[in-house]
């Protein structure tokens, strides 16, 4: 799931100074960190962290206008073209994918309800075949009654990644579509029945390629918000999305505000997951970061979607002012900061200089580098702890860098008095310029010189981290890195930063995981059926990463998260790690 | 009861080098249609003369001080509100270069249209009809054409035309003339001295015309006044100063100019040294300095300064000299040298 | 015949005027029109005329301070008319120029030893004593306290400026001095002091002058001979008493009428010839006679045929069908040579 | 007169076309010179997940294979005679002036500025009225007052109006006004003017002040320089001598003759401006053309940079021209030849 940092604007980290002089940026003392919130009680919960295990401020009233509002626009309203998660959250307020997730809070809000189809997906010839079918009565914005065809249709327009560039390949991978089929504009008449059959307008049966028991998951995509092939515009489908949900385009005016109301043929009986109370959604886009935060604080605004937590100089007001911390939630997101160690060039293709590195490593450093507590905690294990088959790894315990432990890796690689290897970072992300500083000077202490060099997020996987034949030729060592979970489960977080496979020419997001045990493990991960025994092996590969010392772990990032003045039904989702959008109301 | 009247006029300027006194204690009268030529060097303190009496030092930084009667008004004590209502209509002030002194962007109709406004409640059509037989008073040719031209648009001797025709716009009772032609070519000059006589015949105006220049004063004045470091050193009719000047200054002036009508001399008579600075006037008479006849004070002149005696009728002269002393140097020491 | 410094032949200056889309020529201002003249060696030749008659481009073009369009200039024998820049440079330490303006043509920035000294540097001579004692010798001579030499203009009146400008062009003692408006921004008894300085210098140093000038009674005071211009012609040229006395070209007779009389007693009795209209514009000056739209004396001939700048007496030529005061009509008129 | 339009015309394109070249080699020769191969340009414009067949793909139907110059000619062609977009299910016309589609939203780019360019205008509008009147009124004021209370006082915020950026003194007044005593419009709020003129200029209030108080202090210094020169010229003096009263001098003489500057300044201001208030809009999160520059710029978008570049500086150009015809219009001594 690609969740785009927001960029520090100027005007942020000017604000920042002006506003956060009395609040300093320093971690509050009493903050509890991980997971365990504090007990709330069964009704309205209320302060610090209520969102993330209970529902606040609970209502059913309807009506009033929902305002939200994000800095930088997502991709695209086109459900079959989209890949950030605020998208996949907010979408499903006027799309209706197959299955979606438990509208509830915390953990609870992660597993897989079924929405548009009446049930989960019943799997046959050992999970190659899954069948869905729909909820009868339900129809489109303009009436028209949506069948199984809307839905195959969507899935395999989709498919053509030339016109719709931004949205996961799942489908692509994974459908056992026939050879001659291209795309539903350039091969339309092209028989796909071996992929997507539908024997009647009530039900679609899915064919996949090898079998896989977590297809519900794929089912939760928004490339099955039905989309009727009349209607289709290809790219500019974005500009007239046809709603299956509770409410649909009033305006679209791309780059600067969408505004929904109410779907009429939208008819609550056929929808159990939404309750869809405001009467309107005004959505702005391309909103100042920092007047954005300032707008949720006075209440003039109500949600800020992006949902990946407030800026910097917002963070020193909401730690300084009690009122303030009473409306915060800090969620773990399913993220973690780490530090690709990169073993194409000597000496760090020796596992004993890479295990050098990680003891050198000032943990602590690294996290004040992200921001603190507040911004997440010390992470152990690449995977985050929010993912089903975590395990708590403590391989190399050391807070502040534990030098006789490197200088004794040093020696048995070869380098007792240390080497000398080069840094990236993100030029354009203070924290982790901050980060890679922490890891120059810790490694100094024990004769590892690092050089560093900065390059725009824009092009650091494109052109210099993740392009092998740069990192070669450069002499890179280690790369700062992240990455967020497509969906909170192993394969939705490890299958694209693990499997060597995955690896290509340029672009790559998996810099230095190069172990043929691994790629097996992953393949097990993928044959196995049940939930419990895929997410063990997922704990297993997370473990082989850390033994192999491919990556130094910094953070498993958390966001602050500011409730809007006014807003009934907010809590914290786990499927996304930001407020579930489905559930909020306003209040009269 | 004289037209205009000046008693002990003193205007002193303040600044950060000292006091400056432009005119210390300046007393003259002035009857309607004559006219009096103020002559006198750069820094002798006779254009901050012409302004004072229109007024334009006052609520300045500039200490006025003394008396200037007007057609029976005292100006110096007067409100600034009166005076300002008086300029342009009771007296008016022609400058030296007109082109700086006429507005770059208005036309030189609208300018005189302007001026005849102010004082007169009347159209704007009337007011342009007005002006156009003004410029043909001052000998504008096409005035009805010309009316509508920007001063850039005239020539230096047309400009002065029309400045004149704005100044005569309300048929003001006193008109004073700083340096009129002074950036003027000679047969231009000619052409407005002639000008300014008969306009001041037909609208039987007091004239003052202030100028270095001792031809132009010769041409047109009645009566002259000398002026140095900001004192009046000799004063008298226009014979009184040509034919018999009692001043040393006066004499060095006439010393000093080559004249057409004078066979060539081998040599100029100069005056040695330069003029006073206003700031620290020498001590005693301000002459004295560069006067070769000084020492035949007995040290007066450099200690006392001398009163303005009158020595014979209306002929005045503020010199420790003796009328006799005066009398006979010029006879024997100065005039042969002139007339050789 | 004393010996010639300068001859100037037909010379002629046109500034372009352009118009249109690719600023074709469609014009030009006549300022110098095709004049000719001598100075003799040790002589002082005045140029008088009023504003727009082109008296001062010509200063410029004798000492080549802008490249003539027409006609010749020879200096001590060398043709510089359209001589190259470097080539001039040494010509230069012979011809000096004074200006008008005291106040801006010294460099507030230089000491007043730095200003005349300067002609030393540029043309790189050596003096027994070294540049200092000479500069001070220089500053004597024009009437300057020596220890002056550290001063900055800003800290001399007007007339001492004037001196300084002065001693500057007296640095490489040079031959010929071209003064524009010398003394027309000094006040009265100040102008009386650096004419009899230029008098004496003339004398002293055995010097040539041109002086151009507007005032008529300052020109016959320092001149031997005048040139009197109209529109960028000569109209008349003579010695100075010849000229002043008896006024041939009817433009030197209303120029001269023109001029105020310090004499009160005089004003009634002088006989006042009145010029009308105002100077045409060089950009098309009137054909043949450029006087005769003013000239109360024009026939139809001065319309058609430009008259030759004759000599009708002897060291005495006039541009002018119609002579007043000339000897007699008898003698055929010779163009100067 | 004409004959010059023409030529400034001429020289207007001349130069619209400069731009557009140099813009577009910074984006596309100089990435290549610097190795980027047309893949990568086209790999930011795909998704995270994307395969390699589909970035070649993406880059194909972006054409960034052909040579530069095929695709800047492309560029041209679609400004004057417009091109076709492939969007899928068909082909859409896009008419001349087409600048293309967005390569991150896909969205043609001149139907895109043409609705936000009332937002930057709107901005514009206001902001340069208000700093004007407060500018030249500030700048008169010290002017006559100088040295008083009111004049240091005046300049000193003058020099704090020069030095605060826009984006801070904007965010502090939103937080303080808007969001502290209520009293302005929340950031990104924009009524069009056709809509309702009333909330339309609610809206805009602040952005209008904060960009006027950056501008308005420069104006005022210029005016005070401009009133202290004016008022000692001798213009003013004669129009004190006729007796006008001291307000219509100051008003009809001074002010007039010290505006010509003003007026040039400030068209070529208001010409830069309407190119985009880049700080403001960000701060104010207007969606006018500065916003659509800092999105453009941020997500790489060569088809939108190349779009809002092309209009600033079409709105410069046409400033310059204005600015200067309007001179002669002001000043009559110019004439434009």
């Amino acid at each position: 799931m690609k969740k785009k940092a927001l960029v520090v604007s100027a005007a942020g980290a000017v604000l920042a100074l002006a506003l956060s002089a009395c609040g300093g940026g320093g971690t509050p003392a009493n903050e509890g960190g991980g997971t365990s919130a504090p007990a709330a009680s069964a009704g309205g919960a209320a302060g610090f962290n209520a969102g993330l295990e209970n529902v606040t401020n609970p209502s059913d009233a309807k009506g009033g206008t929902l305002k939200m509002a994000v800095t930088e626009d997502w991709d695209s309203i086109d459900p079959g073209d989209t890949y950030y998660g605020m998208s996949w959250n907010l979408l499903r307020i006027y799309g209706r994918p197959l299955v979606t997730y438990n509208p509830a809070p915390g953990a609870k809000g992660r597993e897989l309800v079924p929405d548009l189809a009446e049930s989960l997906g019943e799997s046959s010839d050992d999970g190659k075949t899954w069948t869905y079918k729909l909820r009868a009565g339900v129809k489109f914005e303009d009436g028209t009654p949506i069948t199984s065809k809307d839905v195959k249709y969507a899935v395999l327009r989709q498919l053509d990644k030339e016109t719709f560039v931004n949205g996961p390949t799942y489908f692509n991978d994974w459908l056992d579509l026939p050879k001659d089929f291209k795309s539903v504009y350039k091969t339309p008449d092209v028989n796909t029945d071996s992929a997507i059959e539908t024997p009647d307008d009530q039900t679609i049966v899915f064919h996949l390629n090898k079998p896989y028991s977590g297809f519900d998951n794929f089912a939760a995509l928004p490339a099955t918000v039905p989309v009727p092939q009349a209607k289709d515009t290809g790219i500019k489908y974005r500009d007239h999305v046809v709603a299956s949900g509770p409410y649909m385009f009033e305006t679209v005016e791309q780059g600067s505000r969408y505004v929904l109301v109410r779907n009429p043929h939208w008819d609550p009986a056929t929808d159990p997951v939404r309750k869809a109370l405001p009467d309107k959604y005004e959505i702005s886009l391309g909103v100042e970061a920092n007047d954005l935060d300032n707008r949720i604080i006075a209440g003039d605004l109500h949600v800020d979607i992006a949902g990946t937590g407030v800026q910097p100089a917002a963070l020193g007001s909401i730690q300084s002012d009690p009122a303030l911390r009473e409306r915060a939630d800090n969620p773990v997101s399913a993220r973690t900061w780490y530090i690709s160690i990169l073993n194409d060039n000597p000496p760090l293709d020796n596992i004993e200089c890479r295990k050098a590195v990680i003891y050198a490593a000032d943990r602590v450093g690294l996290q004040n580098a992200y921001g603190g507590q507040l911004a997440g905690d010390i992470a152990t294990s690449l995977m985050p702890s929010n993912i089903g088959g975590w395990k708590k790894l403590d391989l190399y315990p050391t807070a502040n860098g534990d030098e006789a432990k490197a200088k004794e890796a040093l020696t048995a690689c070869g380098q007792p008095n240390g080497f000398e290897t080069t840094m990236t970072f993100r030029s354009d992300r203070p924290k982790e310029q901050a980060a890679a500083e922490s890891m120059q000077q810790a490694l100094a202490k024990v004769g590892i010189k690092l050089t560093l060099k900065g390059f725009p997020t824009s092009e650091y996987f494109t052109a210099y981290a993740g392009k092998p034949e740069y990192t070669k030729a450069n002499g890179i060592g280690l790369a700062t890195n992240g990455w967020g979970a497509d969906w909170n489960d192993g394969f939705g977080f490890l299958s694209q930063i693990v499997d060597s496979r995955t690896i290509r020419a340029a672009g790559n997001y998996n810099l230095s995981v190069k172990d043929p045990a691994i790629d097996a493990l992953v393949d097990k991960a993928f044959a196995t059926a049940d939930t419990a025994g895929r997410d063990a092996v997922w704990g297993e590969i997370d473990q082989k990463v850390m033994e192999g010392a491919y990556v130094l772990p910094a953070v498993y990032a958390k966001g602050l998260l500011l409730r809007g003045k006014g807003v009934t039904n907010q809590f914290v989702t786990g499927a996304f790690d930001m407020y579930d959008y489905l559930a909020l109301g306003v209040q009269q | 009861m004289t037209f205009l009247q000046l008693n002990d006029l003193k205007v002193h300027f303040p600044t950060d080098d000292g006091l400056v006194k432009s005119v210390d204690g300046l007393s003259f009268q002035l009857e309607r249609g004559k006219t009096l030529g103020i002559v006198g060097e750069s820094g002798s303190g006779k254009s901050v003369t012409s302004l004072s009496i229109l007024g334009l030092h006052k609520g300045g930084r500039a200490k006025i001080s003394g008396e200037i009667w007007l057609d029976g008004e005292e100006l110096v004590s007067a409100s600034q509100e009166h005076v300002r209502s008086l300029r342009g209509k009771k007296m008016a002030m022609i400058f030296q270069d007109p082109l700086s002194a006429m507005h770059p962007y208005y036309t030189v109709g609208d300018q005189i249209i302007e001026a005849y406004r102010i004082h007169n409640d009347v159209s704007k059509k009337v007011a342009k009809k007005h002006a156009i037989d003004m410029l043909g008073r001052v000998g504008i040719p096409q005035p009805d054409r010309r009316v509508d031209s920007y001063p850039h648009e005239f020539s230096g001797g047309m400009r002065q035309r029309a400045m004149i025709a704005m100044a005569l716009s309300c048929d003001p009772e006193l008109l004073i003339a700083d340096e009129p032609t002074t950036a003027l070519d000679v047969t231009v000059q000619a052409q407005i001295l002639d000008l300014m006589r008969d306009l001041q015949r037909d609208f039987n105006a007091a004239l003052i015309i202030i100028t270095h220049d001792l031809g132009v004063v010769a041409e047109l004045s009645d009566d002259i006044l000398v002026m140095y470091g900001g004192k009046c050193i000799e004063y008298g009719s226009a014979d009184d100063i040509f034919e018999r000047p009692e001043h040393p200054y006066t004499w060095g002036l006439l010393g000093s100019m080559p004249r057409l009508d004078r066979e060539v001399t081998e040599r100029l008579l100069p005056i040695k040294g330069s003029p006073p600075s206003l700031i620290n006037v020498p001590s005693g008479c301000a002459f004295h300095p560069r006067c070769a006849f000084e020492p035949r004070t007995g040290g007066k002149g450099s200690t006392v300064v001398p009163d303005l005696v009158e020595t014979e009728g209306g002929h005045l002269v503020r010199c420790h000299l003796s009328r006799e002393e005066r009398r006979d140097i010029w006879a024997t020491e100065i005039k042969p040298k002139l007339e050789s | 015949m004393t010996e010639t410094i300068l001859s100037v032949e037909g010379l002629e200056k046109h500034f372009p005027v352009t118009k249109g889309l690719f600023k074709s020529q469609v014009g030009a201002v006549k300022a110098v029109d095709g004049i000719s003249f001598d100075v003799r060696k040790g002589e002082t030749l005045g140029l008088v005329g009023e504003s727009g008659c082109g008296k001062t481009t010509t200063g410029r073009l004798i000492t080549r301070l802008i490249e003539p369009t027409g006609g010749k200039i020879t200096f001590e024998g060398h043709d510089i008319t359209h001589m190259k820049q470097g080539k001039l440079r040494p010509l230069r330490r012979d011809m000096q120029m004074i200006f008008q303006d005291p106040y801006s043509s010294l460099n507030p920035r230089h000491t007043v030893g730095a200003i005349v000294g300067a002609p030393f540097r540029i043309q790189g001579i050596e003096t027994e004593q070294g540049t200092k004692k000479a500069v001070q010798d220089i500053l004597e001579l024009v009437g300057l306290n020596p220890e002056h030499y550290n001063r900055y203009p800003h800290e001399f009146s007007g007339g001492q400026r004037q001196r300084i400008g002065i001693a500057r062009t007296l640095a490489l003692k040079p031959k010929l001095i071209i003064a524009d408006e010398p003394v027309s921004a000094l006040d009265v008894s100040i102008q009386a002091q650096v004419v009899n300085l230029l008098e004496d210098l003339q004398n002293e140093l055995d010097l040539t002058y041109v002086v151009i000038a507007h005032d008529l009674s300052v020109v016959r005071h320092i001149s031997d001979r005048v040139a009197v211009m109209y529109l960028g012609k000569i109209v008349e040229v003579g010695e100075r008493a010849g000229l002043y006395g008896s006024p041939m070209h009817p433009y030197t007779n209303a120029l001269l009428s023109a001029v105020p009389i310090p004499d009160p007693k005089q004003r009634e009795g002088r006989e006042r010839i009145r010029l009308t209209g105002d100077v045409p514009s060089p950009l098309n000056p009137p054909p043949a006679c450029r006087f005769h739209t003013r000239c109360w004396k024009a026939q139809e001939i001065c319309k058609t045929q430009e008259p030759p700048l004759a000599e009708l007496a002897p060291g005495h030529a006039v541009a002018c069908h119609f002579p007043e005061n000339a000897p007699s009509k008898t003698e055929t008129p010779a163009t100067v040579a | 007169m004409v004959t010059y339009i023409i030529r400034r015309l001429i020289g207007a394109l001349a130069m619209l076309f400069i731009v557009s070249a140099v813009t577009f080699s910074i984006f596309f020769v100089v990435p290549r010179l610097a190795g980027v191969t047309p893949d990568d340009i086209a790999n930011r414009y795909v998704g995270r997940a994307a395969t390699a067949e589909t970035v070649q793909a993406v880059a194909q139907k972006l054409g960034l294979h052909d040579p530069v110059v095929v695709q800047y000619g492309r560029w041209v062609k679609g400004v004057f005679v417009g091109s076709e977009y492939d969007y899928g299910t068909g082909v859409e016309q896009c008419p001349a002036p087409c600048l293309g589609y967005s390569f991150v939203t896909k969205q043609p780019v001149w139907p895109d500025l043409v609705d936000r360019l009332p937002v930057t205008l709107s901005l514009a509008a206001g902001a340069s009225v208000i700093w004007l009147v407060i500018g030249v009124s500030v700048g008169v004021l010290s002017a006559l007052k100088r040295r008083s209370v009111f004049d240091r006082g005046a300049m000193i915020i003058a020099l704090a109006g020069v030095s605060l950026p826009p984006f801070f003194t904007g965010l502090v007044a939103l937080s303080l006004l808007s969001y502290g005593l209520g009293i302005t419009a929340p950031g990104g709020a924009y009524t069009p003017l056709t809509e309702n003129p009333g909330m339309w200029a609610y809206n805009l209030i602040l952005p209008w002040l904060t960009l006027a108080f950056l501008n308005a202090a420069a104006y005022a210094r210029l005016t005070r320089a401009g009133m202290l020169d004016t008022m000692g010229e001798d213009y003013i003096r004669t129009a004190r001598a006729k007796g006008l009263k001291e307000s219509k001098v100051i008003g009809k003489h001074g002010l007039r003759a010290a505006l010509t500057p003003i007026v040039t300044i400030f068209g070529l201001d208001v010409g830069i401006l309407v190119g985009g208030a880049i700080l403001t809009e960000n701060a104010f999160s207007l969606q006018g053309l500065g916003k659509y520059a800092t999105t453009a710029i941020a997500a790489n978008d060569l088809p939108k940079i190349m779009g809002f570049t092309m209009l600033a500086a079409f709105f410069i150009v046409v400033a310059n021209l204005i600015v200067d015809l309007l001179y002669a219009v002001v000043d009559p001594r110019v004439r434009l030849s």
